[in-house]
C-alpha cells in the first residue's frame, strides 16, 4: 500500500519530456519532488505562471507570487507571468500535456466529482472544469477509499460532478487503473496489495486480464 | 494623454451605490485591490453582487464585507477558507453562484473585448451547464456563457501612471487586467504612480483606454494565505 | 467649399475633451492636425498603439513603428503598443469614443460602403467593418460627389456594404450632415455653398429645416 | 525548461508540405517572419492557404510566394498594394477571402485558447455574413465565426529565449501573438535569441508554451511601405 508521497512518486513516471504538467492542491502538488531530473518538464499553475519552481527559502517569499494552491512559490529560469484569461487558454486550448488532480469520486466511464458536497461542503470547483473538460491527459490522483472505507472508484459518480467522460488514469494508494470504455482496466498492484484487495475496494467493474504486475516506483 | 488620476480612493469610488454589480481582481490574497474594498466598508454600501475568484478570507479580503453583511451574492470559482461565508452561504442569508475559473477570466474578457457570449467547454454536463445552451462544435460539446454586465470593476496594479496605464507584477496579474474595461466605470489602485512617460511602452500590461480612474493606493498589507516554505540547506 | 484639410478641420470641432479617437486612411489622419490643443485627446491606430504622435523626423523613423496606413509614426508619452486581438478589444468593447473614417457611399438609413468595387478594386475592409459594427460615434470624411460628379449620399448604397445603419455625421467638402431615421439632415453649409447647389449633390433624401448656418472652422 | 530552439530556419520548417493551411504574422512588411518566408520560397510548396492580414508587396513579405505561384488561396483583411496579387484575383488563379481585420485576429485567438467560434458584429449585414449564423444579443446582431485551423504558425519577434518565451517591439506585434498557439506547430524567429532567464518573466508576452520551435532569424530587411516625416523645424 502507497502513502501519499508513493502515489505522488508513481504519478511522476507518468511525466515524460517535454511536458507541460498543471498539479492539482494536494497530492499531485508532490509529483513535483519526484519527476526525474533527466528530462525536461514545465510546471503550470492556473493562477498565472509557468515555469514554477519549488518554495522558496524562509525570508524570500513573495506575497505576488503563489500558486493556485495560494502557496507561497518561486519560479525558474525561462518562467512566465500572465493574466487568467491567458492561462485557461494554455488549458482550454490544449497546450498543457497532462493534467493531474484530486477526486472526491471516479466512474467507470471516467466521469469524476470532486468540488462539492452537496449541504455539507462547497469550496468550489476552481480550474478544474476548465482542466478535465480541456485536457487530453488527466490522472486522478487519490485514496482508493474515502474516510468511512467506501470506495471511490464508482459505477457511477455521486456527487456533482466536475467533468463527463475525461479521466483516462487512476493511480491510488491500492493500485494504477486506466478507464477504458468497458470500465477501469487495472494496470499495476501497490506493493504488497493483491488484486482481490483491489477488487474489494473497487465499486465500479474491474477488469483484470492476465498478471497484474506489482508497480516499480 | 487623458489624465484619470484621482487624488484618492473616496473620489475613485464616487459614484458607488448599493445593490449595484462589482468585479473585483485578485486570486486568493493575492493581487487584490485592498484599498477599494476598505473604502467599500466605509461607505457601508451594501445588496452588492460581488464578481471575484475568491472571496477572501474571515478578517481580509472580501471577507471584511461579508461581516458587515454588505454583499448579497457572490459569483467566484473557490470560496474555501472562509467560515463566515461557508455559514452565510449554508444559512441561506448569501447568494452564491460557483463557475469556472477559466469560464469567469474568460466573462470578463468577453465584457471588455465587447464579446456577447463565448463557447467554453468548462462544465458541460454538470450542474454548471444547467439551464444553459449547450452545442456541439467538431463532435465536442460546448456551453454558452455570457458576458458579465457589471458598474464598476476593481483592479490593483503595482505600477501606473495617470494615463491609466498598468503594469502588474508576477502571480498578483490574475484576473486584474481581464477585468479592466469589463465594467462601466473602471478603477485601478497602484502600488506605485509613476510619471507618464516614464512607462515602456512596449511593457505596459493594460493600455489607459481601459480604465476611468486610477490613484495611488495606500498601506497595502499583501498578506500571504500559505507561507510555504523549502527549508534551507 | 471646402478641400481635405477643411473637411478635416471641421471634423476637429467633433473632436472632444477625454476622447479616445480612431483614423481612418486618407482625410481622416488629417483631422490629428487640426485638434485644438487645449483639449486631451488620444488616436487609437488598430495596427496596436495607443497614444500616436505625429510622423518622426527624418532619420527617426522606425520599421517597427507604423500606423494602420502603414506610415511611419511616432509614440507619445503615455503611449501603449498591444497586439491585434487586444486593439479591437478597444474598438469592439466601444473603448474608443469616436471613428472617423472615409466611405465610397453612405446612405440615408446610416449604411456604408467603402471596401469593394466588384470587377475593379478589391482593396479589402481592413478594420473598417469592425469599426462601424461597433463603434456608438461614426463619422464619415468624404467628398459629397465622385469623380464622375456623382453623389455619394445615396437613397440606398449600391456598392457592397461595409456596415449598416450606422453612420451618424457626414462631413464634405459640401456640408455637415446628419443621419437620422428620416433622412440625411443637412446641419451646416460650406463656406459660399447654397442649400439648393448641396441637394442637387444629394441623391438621397435631404432634410432642411429653417436656416441652415454656414459652417464656422 | 523545455528547449525549443532550432539550428536553423530550415529545421524550423522541417514538415512544411505542399497544400497546407499556414498562419503568418504581421502587419503590411512591419513583423512579418520574413526568414520564414524566404524558407517558404526556397523550399517551393506550393497550393498554400495563407492567412495573414496583408499579401505582402509585389517584391517583398508573401509577395514572393505570389510571384511564384506557391498560393491557392489568401485569408486577408487588406491586400491593396500588390499588382500581381491584384492581376492573380481578378484572373481567378488566386482565391482570395477578405475578411475584417478584427474577425481575423479573433479567429486567431479563438484557435490558440481552444474556443470553436466566437459571435463578432463585424460584417453584420454585408457579404461577409453570407451563409453564416447570425444571431441577436440585446438587440445586437452578431455573426458566428469560426477558429482557424492552421498546420504551422510562423510568427517573428524581436527577442526570445530557448525556452520560447517571446517579446515583440512596437507595432511589429500586430497578430503575431495572437498566432502563437493557433496552428499545430508554430515556429518563432527572432531578432534577438537572448539566454533562457534573461528575459523578465514579468514582461514576457508569449509564453513558450504555446511555440514549437525557435530560431534566430537573419539578415532582417524589415522594409518600411510608406516613409512618412515631419519636416525638421
Amino acid at each position: 500500500m502507497l502513502d501519499k508521497n508513493g502515489i505522488a512518486k508513481r504519478i511522476a513516471k507518468e511525466v515524460k519530456n517535454g511536458y507541460y504538467v498543471n498539479l492539482g492542491i494536494g497530492i499531485p502538488t508532490l509529483v513535483a519532488n519526484f519527476v526525474r531530473e533527466d528530462i525536461e518538464v514545465e510546471f503550470q499553475s492556473e493562477n498565472g505562471i509557468l515555469g514554477m519552481g519549488p518554495f522558496p527559502y524562509e525570508g524570500e517569499e513573495d506575497a505576488d507570487l503563489i500558486n493556485a494552491g495560494k502557496q507561497t512559490i518561486t519560479a525558474l529560469d525561462g518562467a512566465s507571468y500572465f493574466d487568467s484569461a491567458m492561462s485557461f487558454s494554455m488549458i482550454r486550448g490544449q497546450h498543457v500535456d497532462l493534467t493531474i488532480l484530486g477526486a472526491m469520486e471516479v466512474a467507470e466511464n471516467g466521469d469524476i466529482a470532486n468540488w462539492k458536497i452537496p449541504g455539507r461542503l462547497v469550496k468550489g470547483m476552481g480550474g478544474a472544469m476548465d482542466l478535465v473538460a480541456s485536457a487530453e491527459n488527466i490522472i486522478v490522483a487519490m485514496m482508493h477509499t474515502n474516510k468511512r472505507g467506501e470506495s471511490k472508484l464508482l459505477k457511477r459518480c455521486k456527487l456533482p460532478l466536475t467533468g463527463v467522460n475525461c479521466v483516462k488514469k487512476i493511480v491510488t494508494n491500492l493500485a494504477v487503473i486506466e478507464v477504458t470504455p468497458q470500465g477501469f482496466k487495472l494496470l499495476e498492484r501497490a506493493p504488497g496489495v493483491s488484486v482481490e484487495e483491489i477488487a474489494a475496494a473497487t465499486e465500479g467493474e474491474l477488469i483484470v486480464q492476465g498478471n497484474i504486475p506489482e508497480m516499480t516506483l | 494623454m487623458i489624465n484619470k488620476q484621482v487624488e484618492h480612493v473616496q473620489a475613485a469610488l464616487e459614484g458607488v451605490k448599493s445593490g449595484m454589480t462589482l468585479l473585483l481582481g485578485g486570486f486568493g490574497l493575492c493581487g487584490i485591490p485592498e484599498n477599494a474594498i476598505a473604502e467599500l466598508v466605509a461607505m457601508n454600501v451594501n445588496n452588492l453582487t460581488c464578481i471575484s475568484n475568491n472571496a477572501g478570507v474571515d478578517d481580509f479580503g472580501l471577507g471584511l464585507l461579508l461581516q458587515k453583511h454588505q454583499i448579497k451574492k457572490m459569483i467566484s470559482s473557490y470560496v474555501g477558507e472562509n467560515d463566515e461565508f461557508e455559514r452565510q452561504m449554508l444559512s441561506g442569508e448569501l447568494d452564491v453562484e460557483l463557475i469556472p475559473q477559466g469560464t469567469l477570466a474568460e466573462r470578463c474578457r468577453a465584457a471588455q473585448a465587447g464579446f456577447p457570449a463565448i463557447y467554453t467547454p468548462a462544465g458541460f454536463g454538470t450542474e454548471v451547464a444547467e439551464g444553459k445552451e449547450t452545442r456541439e462544435f467538431d463532435g465536442k460539446m460546448y456551453v454558452l456563457e455570457h458576458a458579465f454586465k457589471a458598474d464598476f470593476s476593481f483592479v490593483k496594479a503595482w505600477k501606473g501612471d495617470a494615463a491609466g496605464n498598468l503594469i502588474f507584477k508576477g502571480t498578483a496579474r490574475n484576473f486584474n487586467p481581464n477585468m479592466c474595461g469589463a465594467a462601466k466605470i473602471t478603477v485601478a489602485e497602484v502600488e506605485e504612480l509613476v510619471p507618464v512617460g516614464s512607462l515602456d511602452p512596449n511593457q505596459i500590461h493594460i493600455p489607459g483606454i481601459f480604465i476611468q480612474r486610477i490613484f495611488q493606493g495606500k498601506n497595502y498589507e499583501k498578506r500571504i494565505e500559505q507561507r510555504t516554505l523549502t527549508p534551507k540547506p
